[in-house]
């Protein structure tokens, strides 16, 4: 059964989703899985990670006993000053945001859509949302990458036709990284772009609504080096 | 100069009165002016309407979520306003489902400008954010340049408690970090602002005015938090 | 002649509303001949001197070889500073004054308008408009204040039922002083509140195009002690 | 990290193209970037809008007026169109009356918030100021809370040329006292900000992270203002 086979884990996900930030780029990270994305540092990239909380430039999570517990990024985890770091107020950081000033935000999610929608919060039956900056970063980065697991715990896809649940921004996905691969969005609806190894992509179709677009340059899913 | 420090939380908070709106900043647990919050716990107003970014966690820490579950709060404006994990039922979360307390969701970049507003004076705004989304229903839509957006409109209140890193005794403040967060945007939009010092109130005088985050015209009252309130 | 007795000198006039300030008040000074309010000082009240360069908290000029060239009110004067000013950009300046911060405005103006009327800004005939702060300052001020001549050079009344030049706000104009007294702006009209020595209601209504109320209490007017 | 530091402020500016729009802070001649004008002057840009708080004084120094009156701009946003006093007939004014140049009032909050609004990512906002008069006819009216407020929209523009007492190498940018004025929100504003910087540029991670007031991000072009090219 496909269900034993090895899937990707979440740092190669966030790694390869790193890959694709380019020099110099304002990169904003999401709360939970993107966070990883940090981990993967490219020496020929300058990257400015950039936090809801007015946090422009930081650094690294802060070493144990080395915390400086005024600074932390969007998850609340303490990281370290970097020169040139500055920081602003929240009315200021989203204007930093709406202004169109970040390249990419990373986000994690419940469900993708092959029209660009996403859904990262809000659970049915319940009442409320945890939005966050999700919305203003959704609606205002130039681009948006998507971290998720291809399928719920009980195996139902996350890569779908259409959002099910309540969408944060429509139509704004540009990248996916799920545990089987990599995707593309285009106007044509997800391209398999990299395969998680030994997944054939009618496997991956298989463990997706949404129908694939097979590219005939389709590689294996690419790891940092 | 008018006084403007006060030398306990409680009689900071004293009058306080049912039915008031309040601010209150910090994002993920810093910037929270927990003792002024714990001096409104004590001080037992009721029907508060609370403008945060959260509606308090689950840790033990004192914050807008002491005063829900105290049942002083009858209606919320968050950016979440359910938890970030399911599994995470916190006293608001249990409320707001049993419809014991409201909340307006709202996103935290509108959130920001809508305090933002209220300051400034500025009657209402269109923004790009939730547009095509739950959150945007009902709302006004206009199409700018091609680009579509929502109207949004300002967020009053009749306090803000903030808390700051250093401040005179004419009410400038400094705050360190990302401690800044929510604290100036909300120092300036509310009515009366009263502020918790970390590090020192000095005198007037000796902060330079390049160097000041919020201007002591926005702040009313001021107390200095003794050594064993300092925690995030 | 009425013309040749004397009438109330610019800073008499300006002492005279600076009088009226109070304690703890945030006051903005328009360009020109409100400035010399600041020369009128009343050790009983601080004032906060708010100039829309983002300078909250100046002090008095700054005396001859002592100006710092980077710190000018609005009417590009050197000011000094004074302890616990701080200083914002223009933005957070005009937020201050449209957020309701400043209790009086005290400006300058061609005329004004029994309905609290009062234009300043714009020359018939001539394109275009000196405007300034004036119009956010006038719209959002808690109290304006109008210090002018009462007529023209050749003699033609300012204080007019309404205003003929295109006007900086409708309606706001609380207290007005001019060189032949101080008048209360009222939903009847001007009140005369307290007239220049030697000067009757009667000869300054001989000047004045609107109706002046006459209280009985009408005093005489009030200079620096 | 990309460097940012130019020779020349002739350099600096050199890619400025007939027909851009451009903002230019300063008040009552403080913080006015003389030396990037002078360089715009000397490039000869063509069919310049501006925007900036008044059109050029009468004094000898470069400002927005001396590229006015050298036939470089077409239009102007500013909150002074007109002297402040009538005798005063700068090379602007005649223009303007000429019919040479093209021209438009805008209250200065109104200018600074919709240069805010345009750094913000903000479509358009109510504003109070000019209600009631000419500046606002025929702009759209709504009443909110009892109020009546005028649409305002965001100002662009392609570069903003930026005097800054301090930065890093990063770009972060400190203003000292009333030189801030309209820096920030230009800095903010505009696609391509280009500093002159008075004092120093001092090596990335000199500069205390809560004392910046224009972080790096906004700032593309620093250029260091040689001992004779500071003046206000």
């Amino acid at each position: 059964m496909t269900e034993e086979k090895p899937k990707l884990q979440r740092q190669a996900m966030c790694d390869r989703l790193a890959m694709e930030f380019q020099d110099d780029w304002i990169v904003n990270l999401g709360v939970g899985m993107p966070t990883l994305c940090s981990n993967y540092v490219d020496p020929t990239k300058d990257l400015i990670f950039h936090s809801e909380n007015g946090v422009i430039g930081y650094g690294p999570l802060a070493p144990a006993g080395e915390e400086d517990r005024h600074l932390v990024n969007a998850g609340g985890q303490n990281v370290v000053p970097i020169p040139g770091m500055a920081i602003v107020h929240h009315a200021d950081s989203f204007a930093l945001i709406r202004g169109g000033m970040v390249d990419v935000t990373v986000m994690g999610a419940y469900e993708v859509a092959e029209n660009g929608d996403f859904a990262n919060w809000r659970i049915p039956n319940r009442k409320g949302g945890g939005i966050g900056g999700a919305m203003d970063l959704a609606a205002c980065a130039k681009q948006v990458f998507i971290a998720l697991e291809h399928t719920t715990r009980d195996g139902k896809p996350r890569m779908l036709k259409r959002c099910a649940l309540p969408i944060t921004a429509p139509g704004v996905v540009t990248l996916v990284a799920t545990d089987l691969g990599l995707f593309k969005v285009t106007p044509q609806g997800f391209e398999l772009r990299e395969h998680a190894p030994g997944w054939t992509p009618e496997e991956i179709q298989e463990l997706t609504e949404a129908t694939l677009v097979i590219p005939p340059d389709l590689k294996e899913f690419r790891f940092r080096d | 100069m008018k006084n403007k420090i006060y030398q306990s939380f409680d009689e900071a908070v004293a009058d306080v009165a049912d039915g008031s709106a309040f601010m209150a900043p910090g994002f993920s647990g810093v910037g929270v002016p927990r003792n002024l919050l714990a001096a409104l716990n004590r001080q037992g107003a009721k029907n508060l309407t609370g403008i945060s970014n959260n509606c308090g966690t689950l840790d033990e820490k004192i914050d807008v979520g002491t005063l829900i579950a105290a049942h002083q709060v009858k209606k919320m404006y968050a950016a979440f306003t359910s938890p970030t994990h399911p599994s995470q039922i916190s006293p608001f979360v249990q409320m707001y489902n049993d419809g014991e307390i409201d909340a307006e969701t709202v996103p935290q970049g509108t959130l920001a400008e809508r305090l933002r507003a209220a300051a400034s004076g500025i009657g209402a705004f269109f923004t790009p954010a939730s547009v095509g989304t739950e959150l945007a229903e009902g709302k006004e839509h206009r199409e700018i340049n091609g680009r579509t957006y929502v109207l949004e409109f300002p967020l009053h209140a009749d306090y803000a408690f903030i808390r700051a890193f250093r401040a005179d005794t004419f009410g400038n403040l400094q705050f360190r970090l990302s401690q800044r967060n929510f604290n100036p945007i909300m120092a300036m939009a509310a009515r009366v602002t009263i502020v918790e010092v970390e590090d020192e109130i000095v005198p007037v005088g000796e902060l330079d005015p390049d160097k000041i985050h919020v201007p002591g015209v926005y702040v009313n009252r001021l107390v200095k938090i003794p050594p064993d309130g300092i925690f995030d």
